[in-house]
């Protein structure tokens, strides 16, 4: 069975926030369509100070998400700050004893993520939110693992189910946060936090295929 | 973009220095400059603390005082502050009377105070008041419902002022939620806003336009519409509170024009009057006024109307005493 | 030009209404509505009177009241009033001890209020302060020297204090014109006004432009500048003001920071931060402070530098209550 | 010896106000390029009040001109109601008591005007205000009658000297009124105040011209 190394696999949050960092722009951008245009800043100084706090130190993949969500929940405010800060905790927690991440524990730590966003947001898919990424990229995995594929396959179809999610909140109206007062008009545009969520989902993700033993 | 600003990165953090600077007498930095509270703290007094985003100056730092207020949070502009701001005036301010927060209803403040209150619970009694005052996201008829906006002036100054009474936390926080039907704001914008790091404005208008149902975090409101006279937009945010206010015998109205940034007096004193005039036609005599600068959005040009329907009770806590920066009265 | 506004001819008619409205219980209107006053005259004080053109509010209106001015009036935007509503002024607020008329030194206002004194001079006792603490003007080296700007507001509360301690018409006039050597203001703007009459800017500025040394009629300045960091403006506005005030031992200051009309509170105390760090390293420590938008040009965005050295006595007198509805402390 | 009816020719005012109502957008737009751009409002209202008052009645110039300065000086406030409110006072007085308007007393009222716009105002020729209009045509006035020219001949240059007049103001650097703070950037345009002027004297003198017999 596949699976990861957790020691040394915390470089997979320096690549996560490289990958926040080169889109900062762009998720400000799509930010600024219906909300105050701030994502991309928010997401780059938290995920920035976590990469240079980490980068080098060939930490655990656990110490490393650890580090990021003590970081984004009490350093970065906002609505992101919590939200992220939540998820990666619990990631980290899920991985905290673990030496080898199977698709097993991947998975329960997957939910922890979501169950602990649920709990403090309180969004559901459809609001056009980071969920509408987050649950059908945890379905995909789970679904994908019942089905008997490998971890890596099923690293594959999370990420993909991540992005179609991403690209759905285009047809949604936002019921939740900033863009809510929108209306109709929050239609046509892509919700920032899901897009972020992609991108992490696809870090995430691809870090672990790399290192999969 | 024209502001009176060094940097963007520094922008929130110089212009809080300068606050804390011009009203030494009333209040000072917290440690780490994490919060900024009153000078002198009441023993044993409920501590009342609020806090949000930066960008809605002179709120809620401007209402830290005697009668208001005991500790503030700042986050970036737009941007809830974090749980370690707000335990930090938790510790600050709790003189053993336990604090009460007040927060305005949006995500990201509500997560931030929640988490504050769930890390700091263990140590201190806390309690939350989530400010709901704003018309147009009530619209969508889901979801988290009112956004906060000016009407969190009311409800800080009406808890503030029972505070210095001796009121318990659990009737502070039955006070400031009491006001939940009966007060209501709408907010009309002339123009956007360029949010200082971003340097984009979060939307443009052309010179015939102007958006109704605006918030205070620059986002667009809730429709776009040919600008008008003061009459016909002040008329329409008038109607569409009253209609959705619970009106009930014997409450006494105090109305509330309060300017988003860039709008000037005169302005807002024209647009008081054409409220007055309306909220009056409707059977409604304005009892309390209160018209100026005191919830902004940046510097966006525009501004909110509040009503809000009192007691007796409340009419006695809204004239009682404040010694604040932005409010102040004997 | 977007402006909360119905039409040209009734604004600033609409907008003194609504002042009154608010502020009830500080002031009511005279006969005719020629000029505002106190609700509540003091017999036998000496009555401080001003006034000026629309387009400055809260000045001079919002300074009536207790410890203050006794009356103002309003004329058209930018125009001064009429000798015939000064007049009306006078007759409504001299309760015996005669009046004391505080004009900003311009042609348009001097004239006016020297007619009326002239006018009414043989039924009350009248004299006249001129307050002239610009500093731009006074570059062309000769003419009618510096105008009166924001420093209008601290001649106000000074005399205002002293008038309400007792002070004759005499001393009064002693005391307001005393300030002359000793204060100083200076102004910038990042754009222009529009006149709602004539629906024209008065200038125009392009994104990277501003103006340095403007009044507050909406006037250019002295010099059209690259748009800059808040510390170079504010840097050269303190150094141009300290290098024209008459610094002597003993002297207290007073730093004022005070908006256009269409500038944040936000950007105001950022300002202020800048201009007290730069006033305080000449080493000129600030022991008293006011920021906020009190003397405006219409909505212009920019603000003004004022700072001022006092006597202990007057140090007193800006200390001591005032009760109005822009100014209020105990 | 030429003169003019003092009787029934207040319709001169009613001229005046024509001419300045019709060039209010122009007086307000070189107004504005120095000043608050307000002088076309603030003159046109002025005088179109006065106009609506005296329109029909027949009146002496005398009495239109006492009304018009008594209109200004009392209702229009700025810095325009207190300089040709005297102005036309004074001119109302020194005509008061006269049937026949001779060049003498044509001269008389100028100057009594003048002095009083000068008392109020204490401008000197030079600064760039109405004074560089006014004063150059009372000198020319006063020239040609000490010259032996008819008073129509006088009258025609007085309006010729207050043009020049006014086109002298391009040229001069404002050092009293709202545009003295430019300093030298009041260069190059027509001084507001000095344009009405110009205005008001054309219609007084050719008025005056056109009653004589
Ligand atoms: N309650 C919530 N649950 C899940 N996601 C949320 C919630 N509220 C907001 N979001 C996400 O946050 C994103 C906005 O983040 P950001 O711009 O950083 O914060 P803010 O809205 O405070 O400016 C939205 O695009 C949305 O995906
Ligand atoms: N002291 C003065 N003496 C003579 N003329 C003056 C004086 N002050 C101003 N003026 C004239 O007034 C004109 C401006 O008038 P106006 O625009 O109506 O008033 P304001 O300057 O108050 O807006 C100037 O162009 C100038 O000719
Ligand atoms: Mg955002
Ligand atoms: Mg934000
Ligand atoms: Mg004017
Ligand atoms: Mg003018």
């Amino acid at each position: 069975m596949q699976k990861m190394n957790n020691s040394a696999a915390g470089e997979i949050v320096v690549s996560m926030a490289r990958a926040i960092i080169d889109n900062r722009a762009y998720l400000s951008e799509i930010d600024g369509k219906i909300g105050d245009g701030d994502h991309g800043i928010n997401m780059a100084k938290g995920f920035g100070l976590v990469a240079d706090r980490i980068r080098g130190k060939e930490l655990s993949l656990a110490k490393a998400l650890e580090t990021l969500g003590t970081v984004l929940m009490t350093e970065i405010g906002g609505s992101m700050g919590p939200l992220y800060g939540v998820m990666f905790t619990e990631f980290a927690q899920q991985i905290d004893q673990v030496d080898q991440i199977d698709s097993k524990t991947f998975s329960r730590m997957l939910h922890a993520g979501l169950t602990g966003i649920q709990e403090i947001g309180s969004a559901k898919v459809g609001d056009k939110t980071l969920l509408d990424t987050l649950v059908p990229a945890v379905e995909a995995f789970d679904k994908a693992t019942s089905e008997g594929k490998s971890f890596d396959e099923a690293l594959e179809l999370l990420v993909a189910a991540a992005e179609s999610g991403r690209d759905s909140t285009v047809n949604l109206i936002a019921r939740i946060g900033r863009a809510s007062r929108l209306g109709e008009r929050s239609l046509g545009v892509l919700d920032a936090g899901a897009t972020s969520c992609a991108l992490i989902l696809k870090e995430l993700s691809e870090g672990t295929r790399d290192r999969l033993q | 973009m024209k502001k009176f600003m060094n940097t963007a990165e520094t922008m929130v953090a110089e212009s809080v220095e300068g606050f804390v600077r011009a009203h030494e007498a009333f209040v000072v930095f917290g440690a780490e400059r994490k919060c900024i509270r009153r000078r002198h703290l009441t023993l044993g007094k409920v501590a009342l603390i609020s806090g949000g985003g930066a960008g809605h100056e002179p709120m809620h730092i401007g209402f830290i005082g005697q009668g208001m207020l005991d500790a503030a949070c700042v986050g970036h502009i737009f941007t809830s502050p974090t749980p370690s701001q707000i335990i930090a005036a938790i510790e600050e301010a709790d003189t053993g009377a336990g604090c009460l927060l007040v927060v305005k209803n949006y995500d990201g403040d509500l997560m931030n105070f929640e988490m504050a209150i769930e890390m700091a619970g263990d140590r201190h009694s806390l309690d939350m008041v989530v400010v709901s005052d704003d018309i147009e996201t009530s619209r969508t008829g889901e979801g988290r419902g009112r956004r906060g906006v000016a009407g969190t002036l009311i409800v800080e100054k009406l808890i503030g002022a029972a505070a210095e009474r001796g009121m318990s936390l659990a009737e502070l926080k039955q006070l400031g939620e009491g006001l939940n039907r009966r007060y209501r704001s709408m907010g009309v914008a002339l123009n956007g806003v360029t949010v200082p790091q971003t340097e984009r404005k979060t939307f443009a208008l052309g010179p015939g336009e102007m958006e109704m149902g605006v918030g205070i975090h620059g986002e667009p409101g809730h429709v776009r519409q040919p600008f008008a006279a003061a009459d016909a937009i002040i008329g329409h945010l008038c109607e569409t509170i009253a209609d959705d206010i619970a009106a009930a015998p014997g409450m006494r109205a105090l109305l509330f024009v309060n300017g988003l940034g860039g709008t000037p007096p005169a302005e807002l004193y024209l647009a008081y009057n054409s409220a007055r005039r309306f909220i009056e036609e409707r059977g409604i005599p304005i009892e309390r006024s209160l018209v100026g600068t005191y919830v902004t959005s940046l510097d966006m040009q525009g501004l909110s109307v509040t009503l809000a329907l009192l007691t007796d009770e409340e009419i006695a806590l809204w004239d009682a005493p404040v010694a604040t920066a932005a409010l102040r009265w004997p």
